[in-house]
C-alpha cells in the first residue's frame, strides 16, 4: 500500500472534505473519532449547529484546558463549550431530537458499508465486549447519514463491501462515503465513485472496493488543502 | 442558525387547503390568536386541526370553524363555556370529530415529534375509544396500539424567543406548544418579545431552536379568554 | 325524595367528606366540577399537592377577581395561583405524571359506577358532541380513583348500577365513592356500605342502588359539618 | 409535601439485595459518586444496574461492579477510557449485559416514567440487538416492539433542590437524571445544596418534586471524571 499514501487524505484532509458538504443552517450530529474533526473545517459564513447526544444542541469548540468542566462534555466524553443560542435537554428528548427526524445529517465512522446502504459500525463481532451507544439511534432517525472511513482497514481488507459481514446498525441508511482515496455515493443499490484521488486509477480503487463500483460520468478529482 | 422573524400574515402565507395544522393552548392560555386569525385572513379551506378543543366563543378556531374552513378536528374535549359554533358545525354534519382522551393525544404528538411510530398505552381499553384499535397485554396491562401524530404545520404561542428560535413559556401557557413545536414539519411560533442571542439561559430553554422554522414577534399577544368574555367576534 | 333532602349531605359537605381521605403527602387530582371543592377541606396539617392536568403541579387557591391571570389557569380553565413548590410541565409530561402512576388519587364525578369498579362518566350516549378530556387518562393512571357524585340523577335513577349501560372510561378503577347519602367502597366485585346518613335505612339506600349493596359490619353515621 | 433530607448512608440504607437501580450520569457528568459510594460502604449485592455506560476507572459503577454487587447491567456502551473492571467481570461471566441502543434505553426509561409499557421504534431493525423482538409496519415504517424500563431505586445527582424536591441540574450533567426520577419507585437525588421554598422559579424546574423521594445535600460533591483522572480507588 505504500505508493498509494503519497495521494491518500490524512485524518484532517478527510473530515475537510466532509465538511465541504455540510450545508448551511444544518443540525448535525458527528460521531466519536475522525467525524468530530469535520466541525473546524466547515466554510466561512455557513451556520452550523452540533448537536450532541447527550443532550446538548450548540456545542462550541473544546476549552483551553483550565477552561474545562467535566460538566459540559459532548458524546465522547471530552470537555467542550457552548456557543450562543445553545440549549439543554434531558436524554430522553435529546434522542427524541435524533430519532424524530429533527438532524439533518450525521457524519460517522464505518467498519463495512455495503451499497444498499447497510452500515456495520458497531461491532466486529469478535468475543470482546459490545458497545452500541446511539449509533442505531442516529442511523434511524438522522434524516441523512453519511460515513467518513479509510477506504481500507489496516489490514488491507476494502470497507465498501457487497454485503456487510459484521453486525449491522442499519439498513440502507447510508447515502455518500468519504474516504481517504475517494467519495462515493450510495444509491439505489449502487456504489458511484464521485471522486478520486489523483495518481489513483479507477480500476485500482476499484481492487480495493468489493462490490461493483460504478464510475459517475463527471467524476471529479478529490483534492483537499494541505491542513 | 438564525430563524426568520416576519409577521403574522407573512408566516402563514403557505399554508395551503388541506393541510394538517396544530394548534397550541389549552383554554385561552397558549392559544396563538394573531396567527389563526392570520391564517382566517389567508383563506385555506379544507383544514385538518389539531387541539386539544375545538374552539370557544367567536374568535380564533372557532372563528376558522364557524367560517367552514375545517374539515377534521383531532381533539379531546371539543366543549368548551361557549363551543356552540363547533357544536352547530359538528351536528350539521359540517365537521369531522376524531375524539381521543387527552393524555393519549399528546403523547401522540409527542410520538410524532419523538420518532416513535406507535406505543400501547392501558387508556381508553376497554372503552367505545378502543373500539377497532389493536390490542396487547405487556407486563401485564391491557393496552392498546395508538399511532404517531405528524401535522404539516403548527401555531404556537410562546413568551420569548431568541434569534436561534430557542423558547421559553408563561405560566401554564407552556402546555401543548413545546410538544406540538416537534411534530410539524413548519413550526410558526409567535413571542411577544424576541430577545437578544445569549438572553435565555441555555438551562431555562424549554423549547431548542431546532424546533422553530419562523417567529412572528407581536408584543401584545391578545389572551382569547379574554376576547371570549368580551364577546368579540373575527373579523 | 322530599323526605330525603332534610339529611342529604350538601355539595360542599360531600367535598368535606371525601377531602375527609386525602392523606398527608399525598398528590391528588381533582376533576372538573365538584370534586375541586374538595381542596378547601383537608384537614389542617395534612399538606397535600394538586396537580392540574393542563401542567402544574402545585395548584394554589382561586385568585382575587383583579388578579386572575388567563395564563394560569387549572383543568376547568379557571384562573388559580399557585403554592410555594409549584412548577411548570409540558402537556406530554404532565400526563406522564397521571398515565405513570405518580398521582395518589383522582377524586373524579360519576355518571354510573359498577360494583367491578367500572366507571362511566365522560358520555351519556346520546347523539351531543362527545367529549371525554383527561378522564380515560387519570382513570388508567392515578393509583386511586375514588368518585364524589350525588346517589341518583336529578331523576332518581341510582347511579350505582349492576353494570354500566353508558359508555366507560375505565375498567374497574373506582376503590371509593362518596355520595349525598353514603360512603361505598367498592371491593372485590362488590359494593360496600361504610357509612349512610343519619334518617335513612339501610332498606331505603338500597333500594335506590341498582346492584347489591352489602352492609359492612360497623357501618357508621355519615356526619359533615355545616358548610 | 416536603422531601426529607438525610445522609447519603441513610438514604441509601433500606436497598435489598437484588434490587434493580437506576444510576444517573453519562461519563463523569451527573455520576453520582457520593451515592453510590455508600451503597458500595452499604453491602447490598446481586444488584442490576440500569446506566448509559458499565464504570470507569475504581470509583462509582466501576468499584461497585469489582466489587462483585452487581450481577447485571443494562446499559448501551460498556467501554470507556478505563472499563477494565467490567470488562474482566464480562468476560470471566461475573455480570450479565444487556445491551441496548442508547436511545431506546432512554426512551424506555422515559416510557417506565410515563406509563407506556411499550413502544414500536424503527431503531435496530434487522440488527442483532433486534433478535426476537416482537416485529410490525406501522406508518411505512418497520420497527421493533420495546417495553418500558423501570427500577426499584434510583440515584441521580442534581444540582439544586428546594424542600419539595424540585431540581435543577448543571449543565449537561442533566442527561439520565431527569427521566430516571421518573421510573424508579424510591428516587434518591443527591443536590449541590437545598435551597428554601421560592428559590426556583416555577418555569426553570426541571424535575418536580412529585419523582423525588429522598434528598442528600453534598455542598462539594466529586467529578468522577476527575477521581478517574487521578487514578483513585474507592474505598
Amino acid at each position: 500500500m505504500n505508493e498509494l499514501s503519497s495521494v491518500a487524505l490524512s485524518r484532517k484532509q478527510m473530515a475537510w472534505r466532509a465538511a465541504q458538504d455540510i450545508e448551511d443552517g444544518f443540525y448535525v450530529n458527528l460521531g466519536i473519532g475522525m467525524p468530530t474533526l469535520c466541525s473546524g473545517y466547515v466554510p466561512d459564513g455557513r451556520h452550523v449547529t452540533y448537536q450532541s447526544e447527550n443532550g446538548i444542541l450548540g456545542v462550541g469548540p473544546s476549552p483551553a484546558v483550565d477552561q474545562e468542566d467535566f460538566d459540559l462534555i459532548n458524546a465522547s466524553k471530552a470537555p467542550v463549550t457552548l456557543l450562543p443560542g445553545a440549549s439543554f435537554v434531558v436524554q430522553a428528548d435529546s434522542f427524541a431530537m435524533i430519532r424524530g427526524g429533527h438532524i439533518d445529517l450525521a457524519i460517522l465512522g464505518a467498519f463495512q458499508i455495503a451499497p444498499n446502504g447497510d452500515l456495520a459500525n458497531w461491532s466486529t463481532g469478535d468475543d470482546g465486549v459490545p458497545a452500541v451507544g446511539g449509533a442505531m439511534d442516529l442511523v434511524a432517525g438522522a434524516k441523512a447519514v453519511r460515513c467518513l472511513t479509510t477506504h481500507v482497514t489496516k489490514s488491507g481488507a476494502p470497507k465498501l463491501v457487497a454485503s456487510c459481514a459484521y453486525p449491522l446498525t442499519g439498513l440502507g441508511v447510508v447515502s455518500r462515503i468519504y474516504t481517504d482515496l475517494a467519495v462515493v455515493d450510495v444509491s439505489d443499490g449502487k456504489f458511484i465513485l464521485r471522486e478520486l484521488v489523483e495518481g489513483l486509477s479507477t480500476d485500482e480503487i476499484s481492487a480495493m472496493t468489493d462490490a461493483p463500483l460504478l464510475i459517475a460520468p463527471d467524476l471529479k478529482p478529490l483534492i483537499a488543502p494541505a491542513l | 442558525m438564525t430563524k426568520p422573524v416576519m409577521t403574522a400574515s407573512h408566516a402563514v402565507a403557505d399554508i395551503p387547503d388541506g393541510a394538517s395544522i396544530m394548534i397550541g393552548g389549552f383554554g385561552g392560555a397558549g392559544a396563538p390568536v394573531e396567527l389563526v386569525h392570520a391564517l382566517l385572513d389567508q383563506g385555506a379551506r379544507h383544514l385538518t386541526v389539531i387541539n386539544n378543543n375545538a374552539g370557544t366563543g367567536q374568535v380564533g378556531l372557532a372563528a376558522l370553524i364557524r367560517d367552514r374552513r375545517v374539515d377534521k378536528i383531532i381533539c379531546s374535549y371539543p366543549r368548551t363555556s361557549d363551543s356552540r359554533v363547533f357544536t352547530e358545525a359538528y351536528m350539521s354534519g359540517k365537521v369531522e370529530l376524531e375524539l381521543v382522551p387527552q393524555g393519549t393525544l399528546i403523547e401522540r404528538i409527542r410520538a410524532g415529534g419523538a420518532g416513535i411510530p406507535g406505543f400501547f398505552t392501558p387508556t381508553s381499553v376497554g372503552t367505545p375509544l378502543a373500539k377497532g384499535k389493536q390490542t396487547q397485554t405487556i407486563d401485564g396491562r391491557d393496552c392498546v396500539l395508538e399511532t404517531w401524530l405528524k401535522a404539516d404545520y403548527a401555531l404556537v404561542k410562546a413568551d420569548r424567543a431568541d434569534p436561534f428560535g430557542n423558547l421559553t413559556y408563561r405560566l401554564s401557557a407552556r402546555n401543548f406548544g413545546p410538544n406540538m413545536c416537534m411534530a410539524a414539519a413548519c413550526t410558526i411560533v409567535q413571542v411577544r418579545t424576541v430577545v437578544d442571542a445569549g438572553a435565555i439561559n441555555p438551562e431555562h430553554v424549554v423549547t431548542p431552536g431546532v424546533y422553530v422554522d419562523r417567529i412572528c414577534e407581536i408584543p401584545d399577544p391578545k389572551q382569547e379568554e379574554e376576547l371570549v368574555r368580551a364577546q368579540v367576534v373575527y373579523p
